[in-house]
């Protein structure tokens, strides 16, 4: 096998070509250039292909990576080490990453391309796409922070411009700054962490730091009082919950929604939010030597109980969604807090999947229905039955239900996460994790299905009510709804095909390999279990001796010259290695208590909207609804608390002791004081200062002047004569 | 004997043409001389093996400072020449009188006094060195200090030649009349 | 070191005995030399730039289906010398109120911009005068004296035509040279090096062995190129600073004589070497296809090869100005800012990163194998 | 004839003429002249010092640096005096002292 640059480079540039192209001349292309973007994107996906088939399917072993590496520009000094490197890194976990990135991306560009079809913004929409995947892609590919960091921030500014892409309404304009200044929030964090880490290291490649912890070059460093990796690594997964959405930073994602439905899909699915995971499991072991992984997990369960919670309760069809993203997130995060490394990594992307595919099933009835506000809608199955089909797989995989993906990758996560609350002999408080994880799996269940129900089953309302189209249409279109009919669903390749590709992919047994989690019914050519096996937490130690490989040299190794590595259950944890057969019971507990709580989510939603034999918890609990509603008073706490109270609290404050101690005691003291001295100051005033003082200054300053009218000429060439004779005269005054 | 031909020819130029910038009484013509002194020290720059210099001197002031010098020069004729020429505001000429020239010379006399002092310690310090005639190419090896040890000048350079760009096109762009 | 003519000469048998004939004397062999080349070089280039207002003539007679000059000699050949005569003969006019000093300069600096270029052009492998480390650079910077010159020209004449020509003639020469520098530059970037030997010298004879071919941006950095080059050299379309129409004949308005003779010369020269430099940039020079011999006959061929891509160049310029239709004085600065300089640039980018990408292979070398 | 005393003589008078220049001259832009005799006499005596004192490229660098910043110089130098003769409609150097007061 040999891999140039040349065979890796165009995953990234193909899409930055379309960008440039579109940007440009987009205007003047036929159908403005959308087709340029997606075939683009599927150029990215038959070089990511070709590699994924390379390192998945037996060509390179388990720990195999290419790293091509140019020194962009080196301020090294003596021994200090300072300099930045650009380059490629590809593992099994990138070959992995990138497949799933350019795959679920160009399905949603084929579905925008009917989606966004006579829309005004449509243009422009497919300017930014692309550039966003390939953001997305490049991250994936560099093998420094640096360079991560400007795909990182190349995303944070299309998301924004694809938020706002409906620049007219205020609501969009709103929500795309407010998605860029709490990232941003993020992004200042994660600079310092990389600015730390370059001060201490030199370099900021994956590899160097990895080499750096095997060596412990981190060991006795401490910066403000804490240990150096510490502070790294906490500065590092700030900047990825902002990215990520996690808890206190979470409130930008569910005003995202504001821009077109599939660039919702890019964002929730594909790229934006799994950046800030990817960085988090890149960083891995830094974040295990910072020993801070108990704040991961712990970040993780608030998110994806808290987020799940809010989306109980909510009306529309995409802030349901978004929150269900938000929740899976934290997932994501718990995975990587409890050290299941691969599992995390696989819930990227298997969510990946089964959220794209919701948000183009929701796409597809929004662009139908003209509507979405679930209240309004209802009995959709009949009108929309592929978009039913594929949003009920992706349904029953978030759900949790065995068989689909959804189950495979978030038990193992739990799994792990009841191990290491329960089991693995840390602090009992932690047990909030599973709690929190489990608590949350069960309510995922519940709201999905609470969609489900309200949306495709029950009476269709939208024949009696033809007045409420106008509002609560947040997708504002170019053309006028009609307000009268649905359309009936036919079979649109762009609008259906994506979904059901996307749906095939629910199902769990692509990704554990089998159909059983036994050799039985094994995924033809792969290995069982395939995806343990592949990805697992680098091995710090392997890096140590690691050479720099040329940018521009050709890649051959051969596959015999390496082995495959065997599975083993090490799953990374910080403390001891964990015990393999409490671990295997934590895991069979856990799939069945994950079993149990899924299916009495669904049933309870079932009860609730089918039936309607349990109130729904509206009427039931308002004062909770009220609040979950409120989203926990999140939006309202950032402006009313922390910008209106605390800075203008601040503000007080200050103003307090400006008038309050400032003004009455040292003003009006100083007053008082002052009043005294006046009196032994008019007589020293008159007799001393006036008659000698004043007048004698006077005629000093007078003769003084003299002099100085003609130095200060404002004569720039007088100044220039008084420069050039001082230099003079100190020359001659020199003696050597 | 081609080099100590061109440094004469250089030299020559270099030294008469500033003399010109200095003597004439044309802005245009003082212009000119200075064009033609620039190249002297261009030619200068090659002897001394400074190819890359040389040649970057003629295309920054032949293809730039000169033309935009030039450019001002005719666009901030305008009523000052007349007034000038009448000396109706009783400033001293434009171009400088016999005053202004006894200052400047008295200055450059100084000056030159002070310099020769300054030359003469260095050439007493340092003994000539014997150099050989060869003149190896500069460009590749300037190219590698650009960017290796004197990179953050260079960068900073090209920001100082950015701002510039923007401020000069700031400065100068035509403003609506009241 | 700095290859020039006479270092390659002297590695033939017959410099020795030349070397004789002069008692060794290094320098004035070299001088002479030089002194011979140099006088060969400007006659030659002197009869080209003549033979241009011919061909100027000929061919716009046959695009536009006419005869053009048949009287002076065969087919009109010596229509040249007889004009030659005629500038000569008739009277230098100077205006009354011309600046002098100026007037004179304008034309001779000019023409020095011009000649002082082909010091640089490269006829052959041995035949050209000094194959400086930084040719192209060199090049490009000389040829900015002819600004200058027409700057002058306009200004001297102290007439309302020239001046606007002289004004516009300056701004259109030193805006256009951006773009073209900078697809030069995407052109050393490939090569690796700025003098002509190292630029032809990475191109081969055949079409997929140039530049022009060698990748997408360096092909659309030769159009670049082209046009750049016209505006640059004042040629049709971007001919406004003499444009008959609107400004008389423009800068050189005032102009009687040998004087306008020189402008007109320049002109004509310097077209021939912006087309030289295109072909050693982009078509391959003087490359012999298949021939890497290096010997003394060779050099007639590799002349001839590099005369035979100039002088084609040369009647598509020609072509172009009997083609197109004049632009205005705003278009022509938005064809250069806003089209040709982004494009110029994105080639410069593009160029590198194929570079550093393709380890610097051109697609022929990607598709057929080879190449280093 | 080439030495190090001759580069140094040679930049000395241009630097000098360009001093005198600058202090005789009452036009801007004959004031600009100046700036850049003094600016090329030490580019010149960087390069001079370059190739007989140190013999490395350093000073070649240097004069880069400074015909990149004469560059600038002239560039803004030039767009202040015309707008500034668009204010006062004139570029005499003694009517430029708005600042004294």
């Amino acid at each position: 096998m040999e891999y140039t640059v040349g065979s890796i480079a165009p995953i990234f540039l193909s899409p930055v070509i379309a960008f440039v192209i579109n940007a440009f001349f987009g205007r003047k292309l036929p159908r403005q250039g959308d087709w340029l973007a997606t075939l683009s994107i599927f150029i990215s996906f038959i070089f990511s292909a070709r590699i994924f088939g390379d390192f998945v399917f037996g060509q390179f072993a388990t720990d195999f990576f290419i790293h091509k590496t140019f020194t962009w520009f080196d301020l090294s000094h003596g021994s200090q080490i300072w300099k930045v490197d650009m380059g490629i890194y590809l593992d099994n976990m990138s070959a992995i990453m990138l497949l799933m990135v350019s795959g679920v991306a160009f399905l949603i560009h084929l579905f925008s391309t009917w989606y966004m079809d006579h829309d005004e913004k449509h243009g422009r929409f497919f300017v930014f796409l692309p550039l966003f995947t390939s953001a997305m892609l490049g991250l994936v590919l560099s093998d420094n922070l640096f360079s991560l960091f400007i795909f990182w921030e190349i995303m944070g500014f299309c998301s924004y411009s694809l938020i706002g892409i409906y620049n007219k309404k205020e609501k969009a304009g709103d929500a795309s700054l407010k998605a860029f200044m709490t990232t941003r929030v993020g992004d200042v964090f994660l600079l310092l962490g990389i600015v730390a880490l370059w001060m201490l290291l030199g370099s900021v490649n994956y590899v160097d730091i990895y080499a750096a912890i095997a060596e412990g070059k981190f060991d006795g460093q401490s910066v403000l009082g804490i240990s150096f990796a510490t502070f790294a690594a906490l500065c590092i997964f700030l900047g990825a919950m902002g990215k990520s959405a996690q808890f206190p930073l979470h409130v930008w994602l569910p005003d995202a929604m504001m821009g077109p439905t599939p660039g919702s899909a890019l964002i929730h699915a594909a790229t934006m939010v799994t950046a800030g995971v990817w960085v988090s499991l890149r960083m891995y072991p830094l974040m295990v030597l910072g020993d801070i992984t108990w704040f991961i997990a712990v970040i993780g369960a608030i998110t994806a109980f808290g987020a799940a919670t809010i989306a109980t309760v909510q009306t529309d069809i995409k802030a349901v969604l978004a929150y269900s993203t938000l929740s899976q997130l934290g997932y994501m995060i718990i995975g990587v807090g409890v050290g299941s490394y691969n599992a995390a990594f696989m819930h990227v992307i298997t969510h990946a999947c089964f959220k794209a595919c919701l948000f183009l099933s929701a796409g597809s009835i929004i662009h139908s229905v003209h509507e979405q506000e679930m209240p309004k809608l209802g009995g959709l199955r009949k009108y929309l039955p592929y978009t039913h089909f594929a949003m009920m797989a992706c349904t029953l995989a978030i759900a949790g239900i065995p068989f689909f993906s959804g189950f495979v990758s978030k038990d193992r996560i739990l799994g792990d996460a009841l191990y290491y609350g329960f089991m693995s002999g840390q602090n009992p408080l932690l047990a909030i994790v599973p709690i929190l994880g489990f608590a949350g799996a069960g309510l995922t269940a519940f709201y999905m299905f609470r969609m489900m129900f309200l949306t495709f089953y029950g009476e269709n309302k939208q024949h009696h009510d033809n007045h409420g189209h106008g509002h609560g249409h947040h997708d504002a279109k170019g053309h006028k709804s009609h307000g009268h009919d649905i359309h009936h669903e036919h079979l649109d390749v762009r609008q259906n095909v994506p979904l059901l590709i996307l749906a095939v992919f629910t199902l769990g047994f692509w990704f554990s390999g089998t159909l059983t989690g036994q050799s039985f019914g094994n995924l033809f050519g792969a290995k069982t279990e395939w995806f343990k096996i592949l990805v697992e937490a680098p091995q710090v130690e392997k890096f140590v001796n690691h050479k720099r490989e040329d940018f521009s040299k050709m890649d051959t190794r051969e596959q015999s010259h390496l082995e495959h590595a065997h599975y083993h259950h090490q799953t990374g944890y910080a403390g001891p290695n964990p015990d393999e057969h409490k671990l295997h019971s934590a895991h069979t507990i856990g799939a069945i208590a994950s079993i149990f709580i899924a299916f009495a989510g669904v049933l309870l939603a079932f009860l609730m909207y089918i039936k309607k034999s349990v109130n729904p918890w509206a009427t039931r609990f308002p004062g909770l609804t009220k609040v979950l509603q409120n989203k926990y008073g999140f939006d309202d706490f950032y402006i009313d608390v922390l910008i209106k109270k605390g800075l203008l609290g601040l503000n007080r404050g200050l103003a307090w002791i400006d008038m309050g101690i400032y003004d009455r005691y040292v003003v009006d003291g100083a007053a008082a004081v002052n009043r005294v001295m006046y009196k032994v100051a008019k007589w020293f005033d008159n007799v001393v200062i006036d008659a000698i003082g004043v007048d004698g200054t006077g005629v000093a300053v007078n003769l003084f002047n003299l002099v100085l009218r003609i130095v200060q000429s404002g004569k720039i060439q007088f100044y220039f004569i008084m420069l050039v004779m001082v230099l003079a005269s100190y020359i001659w005054t020199l003696n050597f | 004997m081609f080099i100590q031909l061109l440094f004469a020819s250089s030299a020559t130029l270099t030294v008469g043409c500033a003399l010109g910038v200095l003597a004439t009484k044309n802005l245009m013509h003082s212009c000119i001389f200075l064009l033609g002194s620039l190249m002297g020290v261009a030619g200068l720059f090659a002897t001394l093996g400074a190819d890359f210099v040389a040649v970057t001197q003629i295309m920054v002031y032949m293809g730039g400072v000169v033309i935009l010098m030039l450019f001002a020069v005719m666009l901030t004729g305008g009523k000052d020449f007349i007034s000038r020429a009448q000396n109706l505001l009783g400033l001293p000429s434009s171009m400088g009188n016999k005053w202004t020239y006894s200052v400047g010379g008295l200055v450059g006399l100084v000056l030159l006094l002070t310099n020769i002092r300054l030359i003469s310690n260095v050439m007493n310090s340092h003994a000539p060195k014997v150099i050989g005639d060869e003149y190896p190419s500069t460009v590749s090896q300037i190219g590698h200090l650009l960017v290796k040890d004197h990179v953050l000048a260079f960068e900073i350079s090209s920001v100082l030649l950015l701002g510039a760009l923007v401020g000069a096109a700031i400065i100068a762009r035509p403003r609506k009349q009241k | 070191m700095n290859q020039t003519v006479v270092s390659y000469l002297s590695q033939y048998e017959f410099y020795d005995t030349l070397l004789a004939l002069f008692k060794n004397n290094q320098g004035a062999l070299a001088f002479t030399i030089y002194l011979l080349l140099s006088l060969a070089i400007v006659g030659m280039c002197a009869t080209i730039g003549g033979l241009g207002t011919y061909a100027e003539r000929k061919i716009s007679a046959d695009l536009q289906a006419r005869i053009g000059p048949n009287r002076v000699g065969p087919y009109g050949l010596l229509q040249m010398l007889a004009d030659g005569v005629k500038m000569m003969t008739k009277e230098d006019i100077m205006p009354f109120t011309a600046d002098k000093m100026l007037f004179y300069l304008a034309p001779l600096l000019c023409l020095t911009g011009v000649f002082a270029t082909l010091a640089v052009l490269p006829f052959s492998g041995g035949f050209i005068m000094a194959d400086l480390n930084v040719g192209i650079f060199y090049l490009v910077a000389i040829s900015s004296l002819v600004g200058v010159g027409v700057f002058l020209g306009g200004y001297a004449s102290n007439s309302k035509w020239s001046m606007l020509g002289g004004m516009r003639g300056a701004s259109q020469i030193i805006s256009y040279e951006i773009p073209v520098t900078i697809s030069i530059l995407a052109i050393t970037l490939l090569s690796g090096g700025m003098s002509f030997g190292t630029i032809v010298g990475h191109q081969g004879g055949l079409p997929h062995e140039w530049f022009i071919f060698h990748n997408p941006f360096s092909f659309l950095a030769f159009f670049v190129y082209g046009v750049g080059a016209l505006a640059e050299t004042n040629r049709a379309p971007f001919d406004l600073p003499e444009a008959e129409s609107e400004l008389v004949s423009g800068y050189h308005t005032e102009y009687t004589g040998m004087r306008f003779g020189f402008f007109a010369l320049a002109e004509y020269i310097e077209v021939f070497v912006v087309c030289g430099v295109a072909a050693s940039l982009f078509l391959g020079g003087y490359q012999v296809p298949g021939i890497s011999l290096d010997i003394l006959p060779i050099q007639a061929v590799q002349f001839v090869i590099f005369m035979t891509k100039t002088l084609l160049l040369y009647y598509v310029v020609i072509w172009i100005r009997w083609t197109f239709p004049r632009l205005r004085v705003d278009q022509l600065m938005a064809v250069c800012w806003k089209y040709l300089t982004p494009i110029a640039i994105f080639n410069l980018v593009g160029c590198a990163i194929w570079t550093v990408a393709f380890n610097g292979k051109s697609i022929a070398e990607l598709i057929f194998g080879g190449g280093h | 004839m080439m030495s190090l005393g001759s580069y140094l003589i040679i930049s000395l008078i241009l630097f000098v003429i360009g001093l005198v220049v600058m202090l005789s001259r009452k036009n801007i832009v004959a004031i600009l002249l100046g700036i850049e005799l003094i600016l090329n006499a030490a580019a010149l005596n960087f390069v001079a010092y370059s190739r007989y004192v140190t013999n490395n490229l350093d000073g070649h660098i240097f004069s880069l640096f400074i015909i990149v910043v004469a560059a600038a110089e002239a560039a803004v130098g030039l767009a202040i005096v015309i707008r500034f003769f668009q204010i006062k409609e004139t570029i005499h150097i003694d009517e430029a002292t708005q600042l004294r007061n």
